[in-house]
């Protein structure tokens, strides 16, 4: 297993919550590794399943889907069929075979920033002793 | 005892009132004892109908065959179409209402009850009869399946002949239906769920490497998506091109498309692939097993399938085709679902 | 040429064959499918018929044509990729799988070489085994031009008599297997000529399932366009691709482009299966679609085999494996169809 | 055709530049497939940067720009207003986020210019799909429908009228005035509550921009902000106001006594009546309920004695409609029903009143015209026992809230009393005393002080008769004793519950509650008036227990809400909302289910966005089994796009 392996993660941060708790971990200058692209999608309830599906099949050592806490989301009930939605999914993939630490989801609020790092660093630490994501990977 | 007579009458009677625009049933195939679905729509053809241990085919696929048909045609028969339906075919129905691509009064459901038993499982019968041809497959005593070989008369345990999903079925009996035939026989199944609760006793490296040995051999032929009935969508995650042209659809709108699965039967591709048949039926699929059926490469589809059924059970109490006015699994929350999962 | 090999050596002449990769009928799960075997004792007594058809190794579902690289400075790169230049030696082949691969280079041999078809074939060894008793209760290959001894497609076709392989060396190809292992094959006598007649007729007796006149169909077909049995056959097709994908003779493909990277774009053309069972196989860029139904498509398939490929290639293409009937999970039932459209041709 | 892209690469000092190579950002990108120019700066917002953008866009006529720089939620409107003045729609700009996701949260400069590149180049693979859109343009109705007729709902119509605002005000009650026309005096101040209200009732009801519909109810409201439609049910009262002179005879024939329910039922009313003399409309009312029968035949005295005609057996309900623009939601409260209540007596013993019949015991114009006479016998009360918290602050057994307005009132009623009594003793039980408004503590301390009201901390456990007493069982928790009280009156602070037809309404206008059943807020600090549904406002007790002056200032914050929709020509919308695939819409109604703003419908069993309702949360999206409806702007081909782009290079 490839100890130096950088996992490459992809993260699905809702706009109100998640993608502003990010841009607080900026504001309060705290460092997390560069190993998480964000994409910011306007509620967490928008995360279609085969997004996550799509970027491990494109090549992600991990995905991570966060919006806001329950009660909290811009959009009422959006993070709730989220909740739903992705709890199925971490049942079935490792179900499949792929390791469980590869799929996460997180609940971070706006002010959140210390724990939006807390998220990534140890995301990120989980993922590396794991080694590349080949199992879903398209490899042509 | 579902006595088809009963169901012959039935049939014939609607059509020669011409209440029903056809009647999907099964009648005896080509080869050997095996029924096939069929569109009967001359009354005298309803003799023809058979109610066996090998009506192994969820109907309720063809009601969204015809449905899909019917909006083809310029003039289409608004009558209603009459169906004979098992127990998981009825739940399909149940979906297929709740999920609104059927209204109640599309169909005429004449309901066939399982008589404590199921269907069988070809494989199980070739293996028993050691290449023989069954002549005659039909329901006997206690549940008990009776095989013609060569004219003789062999019963066989449900157990060693029954199709895996009708041994692990709880709804042997029709949940929706207009005409009800045979008996209402409550059956608990042991353990439905043990074939999931193995493969999760496994070591995650022995987990992936039984589903690669399975999904080496997804040919792509998506027999399993075609005898879905809850596969009707116009187009499909897998389609290599969009269904939705119109003659003034544009270049840019069909370069949208979006190619999330490659075609070839490649390794990554299968495992997407039926993972998003999976999660599509999660809280629609009511395990009629045909996926699992028609692969002709003997893929273990059901395992997937009820393994989310299983959650959908666990994690939300939700089970599918029970309640078509009920929301659908994805499409409802309750406030206190689980988060443990949730950092 | 004719040999006999005693099946205790069969092992032994498969050994000599270390240069070439050997494939072999394996069991999985309930079903057999040619996979490569390091050595080959025996063919297994129980062995019927493999699932996916020899047609696998010609024309695999998945052929890389070429990868193509669109560099940020250098611009458009393609670089051809041809199979792999590896033998490969096939025991076990049933006369329906072979004749199929023959079929097959009609189409893509004689009128327009395909590199990739030629390449495989030409590094391909069919080594048969004859039918008897015949592997599946679908069996019709009598009926379209085959038989259970069928030769044709094969280099060597192994008949079993008994303690050994009744052995015909039927192609240079075929030679140059036999010379490898000279040793283990001995010349037949009478005796054994007769055994493996026996058999053949004995076989040949165990159909039960034909098609009457099969030669005959194109002339009844050709009327039968717009009749409506095609419209109640297919009324229970799901429209999968079992038939097809498992059918030795059909061919049909999608040429497709994978992407590895889309930036810098990067990727394969790829010539993957399809077939005309598919509802988008012949769907137009318009959104019009000439095959819109599903009767139009069990048409398609009938007419190709009995009509259209008999009119540009005088022959039938279809080698009665029965995996169509065997598979169709809705038992639509090819010969059937065949033989009721005879019926009410008048 | 494919987009000239753009992109800017912002420095911002050394904020970016000191972590990631700007340079080789801006180096990369110009390489990249599409981009017609690519150039970083120092800081991109300034006004040089900004032109930098406007004369780049229409020198290189670009149709898409990527600024990378800060959070979008800085400068994303800055830089969409730049590319706008060039000529290019607000949606061919967008922001990549280097800032606060990257260069601010790494160290190591090789990867955070590695990350920088690939989150810019994902942005532009985004923008080349991007749609130019407009913003959704809604006609607006000034018009403003206010549901409630208390004290909450008349100050919102008056701020909204005299804004020139035209008000349907809706009570359900034959007149106006709510709750708050039924007290005496107000604390802290002890003003007379009907002589503050009752000049803006009249007010109200004579203002020209105010329709004002009593005796009636909302019945449905469709549409959405903008542009709302109210189907109003006015009941017949079988009185014509407009001849109606007030002259009393018809209630004085009619036969039939019922309990009044503006003193609570301390005193009886006449089937025929006026609730009280400064009702307005200034009218009688028949209750149908009550009344024998308007036909003639079985009654009819009234209709005999009234001179003007004023009776009128015929009238029918009626069923109004109106087009508003906005709606406010300020019905108040009712009190915890006794029935609740039964260890404290109430409902069972005449002497233990609720707080607002005591109000009404104190009110000049009430049963006892301002004396304190105890409706078992009308003997002054001497010792009088006030239970603070009954059904508040109560999980186990009843309500978990404070009601908030109790220990005010009850130190105003306990030193009322101590003005009418001068002998007499009052008790407070109370559990703390909460008394946060301005001069409110004041108020308190004099109760004690001043009047000599013992207050007790503890709780009461039981209130019973025994010889003409009301015995009081509680607990003084300061000095950890049992306590025995044989008073003449009790009188219990109920709790406040939402209006009994809060349920009903909160459904037909699609507005949440809270789990008390109140109507939810938008934000519980900063959107405090407006509810989540578009256009829906809401005042007073309606959202939570609250005082006069708090209801007051909530109805003004409310009335203002309302005025900043309509007061614009029509309201603008964000064009980012889901749009349905016909096509592939098979009608499930699943993204209907789900949809949190009601957004979603079928038609035809095709689903339909209502473009106004739609907050593009793209939770449908998610849904669809079928993609057949996405965010515009946010669809899945850019989601897909944005993965190859940051997973690319699988070689």
């Amino acid at each position: 297993m490839n100890k130096d392996h950088e996992p490459r993660i992809v993260a699905f941060l809702c706009k109100w919550c998640s993608s502003a708790g990010s841009d607080m971990a900026g504001v309060s200058r705290l460092e997390y590794p560069p190993n998480v692209i964000p994409i910011t999608v306007m509620c967490s309830g928008s995360v279609s399943p085969i997004y996550i599906l799509s970027a491990f099949n494109l090549g992600a050592d991990g995905v991570l889907v966060s919006g806001c806490h329950p009660g909290d989301c811009h959009y009422i009930k959006g993070n709730m069929y989220a909740r739903r939605r992705m709890a199925l999914l971490k049942e079935l993939l490792p179900y499949l075979g792929l390791e469980p630490e590869r799929f996460q989801m997180s609940w971070v609020s706006a002010a959140e920033g210390v724990k939006f790092t807390q998220i990534i660093k140890d995301f990120v630490a989980q993922l590396k002793p794991l080694g590349p994501q080949t199992y879903l990977r398209r490899s042509l | 005892m579902v006595k088809i007579s009963d169901v012959r009458q039935e049939a014939k009677r609607l059509l020669e009132k011409g209440k029903v625009r056809g009647v999907v049933g099964y009648v005896p195939g080509t080869r050997g004892g095996w029924a096939i679905p069929y569109l009967i729509q001359e009354a005298e053809r309803a003799e023809q109908l058979v109610w066996d241990p090998t009506c192994v085919h969820n109907l309720a696929l063809f009601v969204v065959e015809e449905k899909k048909e019917q909006a083809k045609q310029k003039e289409p028969d608004k009558r209603p179409l009459a169906v004979m339906v098992k127990g998981c075919d009825s739940r399909a129905i149940n979906v297929l209402l709740q999920e609104k691509f059927i209204n109640r009064e599309e169909v005429v459901l004449l309901g066939v009850s399982c008589e404590n038993s199921g269907v069988v499982d070809r494989r199980k019968i070739t293996h028993l009869l050691h290449g023989q041809q069954a002549g005659e497959i039909r329901f006997g005593d206690n549940g008990n399946i009776v095989v013609v070989v060569n004219s003789e008369r062999r019963i066989f345990d449900p157990q060693e002949v029954l199709a895996d999903r009708c041994l692990e079925c709880q709804y042997n009996f029709p949940v929706v239906f207009d005409y009800f035939y045979g008996e209402k026989i409550k059956k608990t199944p042991p353990a439905p769920y043990a074939q999931v609760e193995k493969l999760e006793s496994f070591s995650l490296e022995k987990r992936r490497q039984f589903w690669e040995e399975e999904m080496a051999r997804c040919l792509r032929c998506y027999a399993c998506r075609s005898v879905c009935p809850m596969c009707y969508c116009a187009e499909c995650v897998v389609d290599p091109i969009s269904f939705a042209v119109e003659p003034t659809t544009t270049a840019e709108e069909k370069a949208k498309k979006i190619k999330w699965i490659e075609k070839s039967p490649l390794l990554s591709e299968n495992f997407v692939y039926h993972l998003v048949r999976a999660i599509h039926l999660a809280g629609r699929c009511v395990d009629c097993g045909e996926c699992e059926r028609v692969c002709p490469e003997g893929i273990s589809i059901r395992l997937l399938n009820k393994k989310l059924e299983r959650e959908a059970l666990r994690l939300f109490n939700y089970v599918a085709g029970t309640d078509s006015q009920a929301p659908s699994l994805l499409s409802t929350f309750q406030e206190t679902d689980p988060e443990d999962f949730i950092w | 040429m004719e040999k006999i090999l005693k099946k205790s050596d069969l092992g032994k002449w498969v050994g000599k064959l270390s240069a070439f990769d050997c494939y072999a009928p394996t069991k999985e799960n309930d079903h057999w499918e040619f996979n490569q075997v390091t050595y080959l004792d025996s063919l297994p007594e129980d062995y019927t018929q493999v699932n996916v058809p020899l047609k696998k190794v010609v024309l695999p579902n998945r052929e890389v044509l070429f990868n193509f690289e669109d560099n940020r400075n250098g611009g458009p790169h393609i670089q051809e990729v041809l199979p792999e230049e590896k033998e490969v030696v096939v025991f076990g082949v049933r006369g329906c799988d072979a004749r199929g691969v023959a079929l097959l280079s009609k189409i893509f041999s004689e009128s327009s070489p395909d590199i990739y078809f030629e390449r495989r074939k030409n590094q391909l060894y069919v080594v048969g085994l004859s039918c008897y008793p015949l592997p599946g209760d679908n069996c019709f290959c009598l009926s379209v031009g085959g038989g259970p001894f069928s030769t044709q497609g094969m280099d060597i076709l192994l008949s079993d008599i008994g303690r050994k392989y009744f052995v015909e060396v039927l192609t240079p190809k075929g030679e140059k297997l036999v010379e490898l292992g000279w040793e283990f094959f001995a010349e037949p006598n009478d005796q054994d000529r007769q055994d493996r007649l026996r058999r053949e007729k004995k076989a040949q007796e165990m159909f039960n399932l034909e098609i009457h006149e099969a030669e005959k169909k194109a002339g009844v077909l050709h009327h039968l366009f717009e009749d409506k049995i095609w419209k109640t056959e297919s009324f229970r097709c799901l429209k999968c691709g079992i038939c097809t994908y498992l059918c030795p003779t059909c061919h049909c493909f999608d040429i497709a482009d994978e992407l590895a990277s889309p930036v810098p774009l990067q990727g394969k053309r790829v010539r993957v299966w399809d077939t005309c069972q598919f509802p988008d196989f012949t769907m137009h860029s318009s959104g019009h679609n000439p095959r819109p139904d599903k009767s139009s498509r069990l048409r398609q398939r009938i007419m190709h085999k009995f009509l259209y490929f008999v009119e540009t290639y005088g022959e039938i293409m279809c080698t009665g494996c029965g995996r169509c009937v065997s598979k169709c999970p809705v038992g639509i039932d090819i010969v059937n169809i065949l033989n009721r459209v005879e019926s009410h041709e008048g | 055709m494919r987009k000239k892209i753009g992109v800017f690469v912002c420095h911002c000092g050394i904020n970016i530049a000191g972590t990631v190579d700007v340079k080789t950002v801006a180096k990369e990108l110009s390489q990249y497939p599409g981009i017609e120019y690519a150039v970083d700066y120092v800081y991109m917002c300034s006004d040089p940067g900004q032109n930098m953008i406007i004369e780049k866009i229409m020198e290189k006529k670009l149709d898409g720009v990527v600024v990378a720089c800060c959070s979008p939620n800085l400068h994303e409107s800055t830089f969409r207003r730049a590319a706008q003045s060039a000529g290019l729609n607000p949606f061919e700009c967008e922001i990549a986020n280097i800032r606060e996701q990257c260069s601010w949260v790494h160290k190591d400069k090789e990867k955070a210019t590695e990350k920088a590149i690939k989150i810019t180049e994902g942005v532009v693979e985004k923008i080349r799909w991007n749609e130019r859109l407009q913003p959704i343009k809604v006609p607006v109705t000034k018009r403003a429908l206010i549901i409630g007729g208390g004290i909450a709902g008349i100050q919102t119509a008056l701020d909204l009228a005299n804004s020139d605002i035209e008000v349907v005000l809706v009570e359900k009650n034959p007149s106006i005035g709510g709750h708050m026309i039924q007290l005496s005096e107000t604390f802290p101040t002890l003003d007379c509550s009907q002589c503050i209200l009752t000049p803006k009732m009249v007010e109200v009801s004579k203002h020209p921009k105010v329709k004002l519909y009593t005796y009636s109810e909302v019945q449905e409201v469709s549409g959405y902000v903008g542009n709302f439609q109210a189907k109003i049910l006015q009941k017949p009262r079988y009185v014509d106001p407009d001849k109606c002179t007030l002259c009393d005879e018809c209630s004085q024939v009619c036969p039939v006594v019922v309990p009044n329910e503006f003193d609570l039922g301390l005193t009886g009313r006449k089937a025929v009546y006026i609730p009280f003399p400064q009702a307005i409309p200034a009218t009688y009312t028949l209750d149908i309920e009550a009344c024998p029968g308007v036909l003639p035949i079985a009654c009819g005295k009234c209709w005999d004695v009234c001179e003007p005609k004023a009776i009128n057996f015929d009238m029918q309900p009626e069923v109004i409609e109106e087009k508003v623009g906005a709606v406010v939601v300020a019905t108040g409260y009712d009190l915890y029903d006794k029935k609740n209540m039964a260890e404290y007596g109430y409902g069972k013993y005449p002497d233990v009143l609720d707080g607002l019949q005591f109000e009404r015991l104190l009110s000049a114009s009430g049963p006892t015209r301002g004396k304190i006479l105890r409706p078992s016998d009308h003997m002054e009360p001497k010792e009088i026992v006030f239970i603070q918290c009954a059904g508040s602050r109560d999980p186990e057994l009843h309500n978990k809230y404070c009601s908030r307005i109790c220990c005010m009132y009850t130190a105003k009623h306990a030193k009322l009393y101590k003005h009418h009594v001068h002998d007499g003793q009052a008790y407070v039980f109370y559990i703390d005393i909460r008394a946060g408004g301005k001069g409110y503590e004041e108020f308190v301390n004099r109760s004690m002080e001043e009047e000599g009201v013992l207050y007790l901390r503890g709780k009461v456990s039981k209130v019973f008769e025994e010889n003409g007493k009301l015995v009081v069982w509680g607990v003084d928790t300061l000095a950890g004793q049992d306590i025995e009280i044989r008073a003449d009156m009790v009188v219990l602070a109920m709790a406040i519950r939402p209006s009994s037809g809060a349920e009903k309404l909160a459904k037909l206008l699609k507005v949440a509650q809270d789990s008390d059943g109140f109507f939810a807020e938008a934000h519980p600090k900063l959107r405090p008036v407006e509810s989540l549904t578009a256009g829906v406002f809401l005042a007073g007790v309606a959202q939570a227990p609250k005082d006069i002056p708090d209801t007051v200032s909530q109805a003004g914050g409310a009335a203002i809400k309302v005025v900043s929709i309509l007061s614009q020509p029509e309201l603008l919308h964000s064009p980012l909302v889901a749009r349905v695939n016909k096509s592939l819409c098979t009608g499930c109604g699943m993204c209907v289910e789900v949809c949190p703003f009601s957004a979603i419908s079928l038609h035809e069993d095709k689903a339909e966005v209502n473009e106004v309702l739609c907050e593009g949360c793209g939770t449908c999206a998610a849904t669809c089994l079928r993609a057949a409806i996405e965010v515009k702007n946010l669809t899945h081909l850019q989601i897909y796009d944005m993965l190859g782009v940051y997973l690319g290079g699988l070689r």
